[in-house]
């Protein structure tokens, strides 16, 4: 898969930071104006797989490997439990919001562990979804290769 | 260079998202998330970002381009009036076809600039490009077939303002 | 105990993310890790029976019914440890079986999933969590019955999908409707609200029919049974024991008699339809199963059918306490609950038999296969075993669990019901006996001389589920297990609206 | 009436999973029984239109949240100021339902409860829509396996299972 013509690619690499951007403005305030983690990643997701069908598969894979993909995946998954286990390490109980104290409310810092959990959710969601695109994208390739061999 | 270009840029982005100066201070967190959130972007993601970054911090290509600004809308603004006459005019004297049109731009968002820029005027839409530098355009009233001519008649007025702001 | 209960779901969630994030040199360390975390999760189960605490633990420090809240009472607790008993053994199993697949990491992560999310629906105190959890865990099934990417195994994990998803929106639709006429998720709260009511009106009359039909596709009665013989043998063999051994029992009956005996209330017409649904499945399964020419095929449908036995149970107790014979009732769900624990044991071990003999041979057809009791004397001992053990035969764990239910349904006047259980016991040994005769008797075909026993963890996994299996008759021989084990269970069911007091507590 | 239209389109997602022979249509059959369901819990959450006295309506221009009296809001010290109050019925309230206090003033969080829609619905739905993203993507990777393997979506020809 080469790709779109040179319009579709220049604009995509122009938009794309700034869709990132958007995302992290979704899941940073997420407890604060309508998103949160899971739109933020479908977001951060959305803008990969814009880039995927402007560039190709092969760009793609070269900017964002899969083994580091599933590895944010895994790792947004371990630092949302993470967040709720030390809510039982330095809270009363289990996924208890043992930052709450801080801060002023409609600030940003103001929901203690929302926020933190916000950032996990959504890198889960953005590298999950991204793969799940991706990985269903290369199945019929896979398979035509091998017949073709 | 291009980094902190770029993180100018998505700051200023960030600051129109969230406008952290509503109730007449600088709400300081938003200010210091928006630096991290621009350094991250920029900084992991700058490699993707097309080359033309010079633009950026050219006064003269700046003032080119808000020189274009207003040329832009006065030839969309004619365009629409065209469009709008040829269809409310009883027989639509309209003659649609492709033409093919050369461009002397050589990078690719001078290209992209000059194929928008004519997309966005109406009677004329983009339809494809070539490796050498041929665009196939949509035009709702063919006045000429010849390659040299549609140039003209298309894309001359845009051309001289994206080289001096893009090249 | 109580302050530690979400362990029992986030210590195999970290761990199946955990997984992954070794990659392919670390295969050693997942295997042993993953064990680690199934071992630990048996010890807390252990502890959790054994030091009988119950109560229930608010999720984020929030007070019901605005927090989400974990239950521990009798039957979550003797749940809990049935499923961590399954998962050791079919975890050591697989520590050598799935060598034979690639992408380990993966499977395990899968199976930890499953796990967390089986102990999830056992623990929750809250409707749509129960949901959430119980589609955790079907999903980690479809995807595990799918693992091999064979023909068969696609088209199985398909029909299950199809079929557990379908059962799931029903489960979803009914818990809106619930939350519409009740105005909370809490299942405590429910009940309590169905109460104040003075009983059910229409709405959740349909809601609690839609809870019947999508609960019993994923405990697979007989008439929405049709993915379990395709889904069960389709897996790999402890993916098997774990499916049939606990995935039903847990998604479909725990979640069932949770629903009835504890939100809804039980009503005459409620425990006749799962009575009648229970014998349905205990004569179509056992007939359908001696057909069979495949071996695992053969257990999935006796799984069907043993599935009805503690269905049946369960659904006697409902009628029985609606005509307020309650030491019967508790007879009756007594003999339901030990036979499922006692079903959760011997079918997995029978399914890690037939893993075994699969690996050996390399088939899973009855009539390519004879005389391998000298090539796999473990094998065939720990499966005669547990064919004794589900046949009935008295010392063994199976042979209690009938006697009570038979007893149960002879003292509660119903002769016939236990006229069936009998006839289908004798059904039962004539597929075992089948089994026996094909497997382990007979010639040794020319192609199988090489076949050798797989020693280590997978003899060990079998030799340890084996054991439970001669000792369980002790559950209720011995007078103190019984009350430790079996009747706090027993009593959650038969108290029914007991169940809201005990969350809300006194004052609420 | 919306209802009756919800369970239609439940329906026809059923007939859709039942009847078709195609794997992707049956798969699309599951969808839209899962988006009638979402759409059924989004309806149990509407709250109709409540005509508003003009001192109702001043107590309410300051959102709860802001003015730090809703129902489940916390001030600056971290102190809850009002009770969480235990909803046993229903979160909407009806105008029948609202308690004066001793001054004839209602209190601001049943005012909000009475004019705002039940959000719990939504983020029901808003799980129930990932878990279902989760299961589509599953269902239709084992799609694109099984038609890889048999070369054909048609159910009638996958049939290696028997009995």
């Amino acid at each position: 898969m080469k790709g779109m013509t040179v319009i579709v690619k220049t604009i995509s690499s122009w938009v794309k930071v700034l869709i990132i951007l958007f995302g992290i403005y979704i899941i940073l305030f997420g407890h604060l104006t309508p998103g949160g983690g899971f739109a933020g990643g479908v977001i951060l997701a959305s803008s990969y797989v814009m880039l995927m069908l402007a560039f190709g598969r092969e760009f793609v894979q070269k900017d964002l490997p899969l083994s580091l993909d599933s590895k944010l995946d895994c790792l947004g998954a371990v630092a949302f439990a993470m967040i709720a286990v030390l809510g039982y390490v330095f809270g009363k109980s289990f996924f208890d919001n043992f930052l709450s104290q801080f801060g002023r409310h409609l600030r940003l810092i103001s929901s203690g562990t929302i926020p933190l959990s916000n950032i996990a959710i959504g890198l889960k969601v953005g590298a999950s979804l991204f793969l799940v695109i991706f990985i269903l994208s290369t199945f019929r390739r896979d398979s035509s290769d091998d017949k073709q061999e | 260079m291009r980094r902190s270009i770029y993180l100018v840029l998505t700051f200023i982005i960030w600051i129109l998202l969230t406008w952290p100066f509503a109730d007449g201070t600088v709400d300081l967190q938003v200010v210091v998330a928006g630096i991290i959130a621009s350094a991250f972007v920029a900084i992991i993601f700058h490699d993707i970002l097309p080359k033309e970054h010079h633009v950026f911090v050219s006064p003269i290509r700046i003032f080119w381009f808000l020189v274009y600004v207003p040329v832009f809308f006065y030839y969309v603004t004619k365009a629409n009036f065209d469009v709008v006459y040829r269809a409310l005019h009883p027989q639509m004297p309209i003659k649609p076809g492709i033409v093919k049109i050369k461009t002397n731009l050589k990078s690719d968002s001078a290209i992209t600039a000059l194929a928008n820029s004519i997309t966005l005027t109406p009677g004329t839409l983009t339809v494809d490009l070539t490796e050498d530098g041929y665009l196939y355009i949509h035009w709702i009233n063919v006045k000429s077939d010849d390659v040299e001519q549609a140039t003209c008649l298309i894309a001359q007025r845009f051309e001289w303002f994206i080289k001096k702001i893009f090249e | 105990m109580i302050g530690l209960l979400p362990a029992f779901v986030v210590i195999p969630l970290i761990a199946a993310f955990i997984l992954p994030l070794f990659g392919k040199k670390g295969k050693d360390a997942a295997t042993i890790l993953a064990n680690a975390v199934i071992l630990l999760l048996l010890v807390l189960a252990v502890v959790a029976v054994y030091s009988g605490k119950q109560g229930i633990y608010e999720i984020g420090d929030w007070s019901i019914p605005l927090g989400i809240n974990l239950v521990l009472d009798g039957l979550s607790a003797l749940m809990l440890l049935a499923i961590a008993t399954v998962a050791t053994a079919a975890m050591l199993f697989s520590a050598r079986y799935m060598e034979q697949y690639t992408a380990k990491a993966k499977y395990l992560s899968l199976f930890l999933l499953m796990v967390a999310g089986m102990n999830g629906v056992v623990l929750s105190g809250d409707i749509f969590n129960l949901f959430v959890f119980l589609e955790i865990a079907s999903l980690a099934s479809y995807a595990l019955v799918g693992f091999g990417c064979g023909h068969e195994e696609l088209e199985a994990s398909f029909k299950y999908m199809v079929l557990g998803s379908v059962g799931s929106i029903f489960i979803l639709f009914s818990v809106g409707l619930v939350y519409g006429h009740t105005g909370t998720l809490n299942m405590a709260y429910i009940s309590q609200t169905i109460q104040n009511n003075g009983g059910l009106n229409a709405g959740l009359t349909f809601a609690l029919a839609l809870f019947i039909v999508g609960f019993g596709l994923k405990a697979a009665l007989v008439p929405f049974h049709a993915w379990l013989p395709d889904a069960h043998p389709s897996a790999p063999a402890p993916i098997s024991a774990m499916l049939s051994g606990i995935l039903i029992k847990t998604l479909g009956v725990y979640a069932l008699s949770r629903v009835v005996f504890n939100i809804f209330g039980v009503s005459q017409a409620t425990g006749w339809l799962i009575i009648v649904l229970g014998l349905i499945s205990m004569i179509i399964g056992a007939f359908l199963a001696i057909g069979q020419e495949d071996l695992k095929r053969l257990m999935a449908y006796s799984s069907i059918s043993q599935i009805g036995y503690v269905v049946l149970g369960i659904g006697l107790g409902a009628a029985l306490i609606q005509k307020g014979e309650d030491k019967l009732a508790s007879l009756a769900i007594l003999g339901g609950l030990f036979h499922l624990v006692n079903h959760a044991v011997y079918k997995s071990l029978l399914f890690l038999n037939s893993g075994s003999i699969e690996m050996a041979t390399g088939t899973r057809r009855l009539e390519q296969m004879g005389g391998l009791a000298a090539k796999l004397p473990y094998t065939r001992a720990t499966c005669a075993v547990a064919s004794a053990s589900i046949v009935g035969i008295p010392p063994f764990s199976g042979f209690w669990s009938k006697l009570i239910l038979i007893i149960a349904a002879i003292l509660a006047g119903y002769y016939w019901i236990a006229a069936i259980i009998v006839f289908v016991s004798l059904c039962t040994l004539i597929m075992y006996l089948k089994v026996h005769r094909y497997v382990f008797l007979g010639q040794l075909p020319e192609k199988l001389q090489n076949a050798r026993e797989n020693k280590g963890t997978m003899l060990f996994a079998m030799a340890f589920l084996a054991c439970l299996c001669i000792l369980m008759g002790l559950l209720v021989i011995i007078p103190g297990l019984k009350e430790a084990v079996l009747d706090p269970a027993v009593k959650v069911l038969t108290g029914g609206f007991e169940y809201s007091r005990f969350v809300i507590g006194p004052g609420g | 009436m919306p209802y009756a239209l919800c369970f239609l389109l439940f329906m026809i997602g059923l007939y859709c999973a039942v009847v078709k022979k195609n794997m992707v249509k049956i798969v699309i059959g599951i969808m839209v029984m899962e988006y009638a369901v979402n759409l059924f819990l989004i309806m149990l959450g509407y709250q109709a239109p409540v005509q508003l006295t003009k001192s109702e309506k001043q107590l309410l221009s300051t959102t709860p949240i802001a003015a730090g009296q809703g129902p489940v809001v916390s001030d600056e010290t971290g102190q809850t100021e009002e009770k969480l109050s235990v909803p046993s019925v229903a979160p909407i309230l009806s105008r029948e339902d609202l308690i004066e206090d001793e001054n004839g003033q209602v209190k601001i969080s049943q005012l909000f409860r009475m004019t705002t829609v039940d959000p719990l619905p939504q983020a029901l739905v808003l799980t129930a829509i990932v878990i279902s993203l989760g299961s589509l993507a599953l269902m239709i990777s084992i799609c694109i396996r099984t038609y890889e393997k048999y070369g054909t979506f048609d159910i009638t020809e996958i049939r290696r299972l028997k009995g």
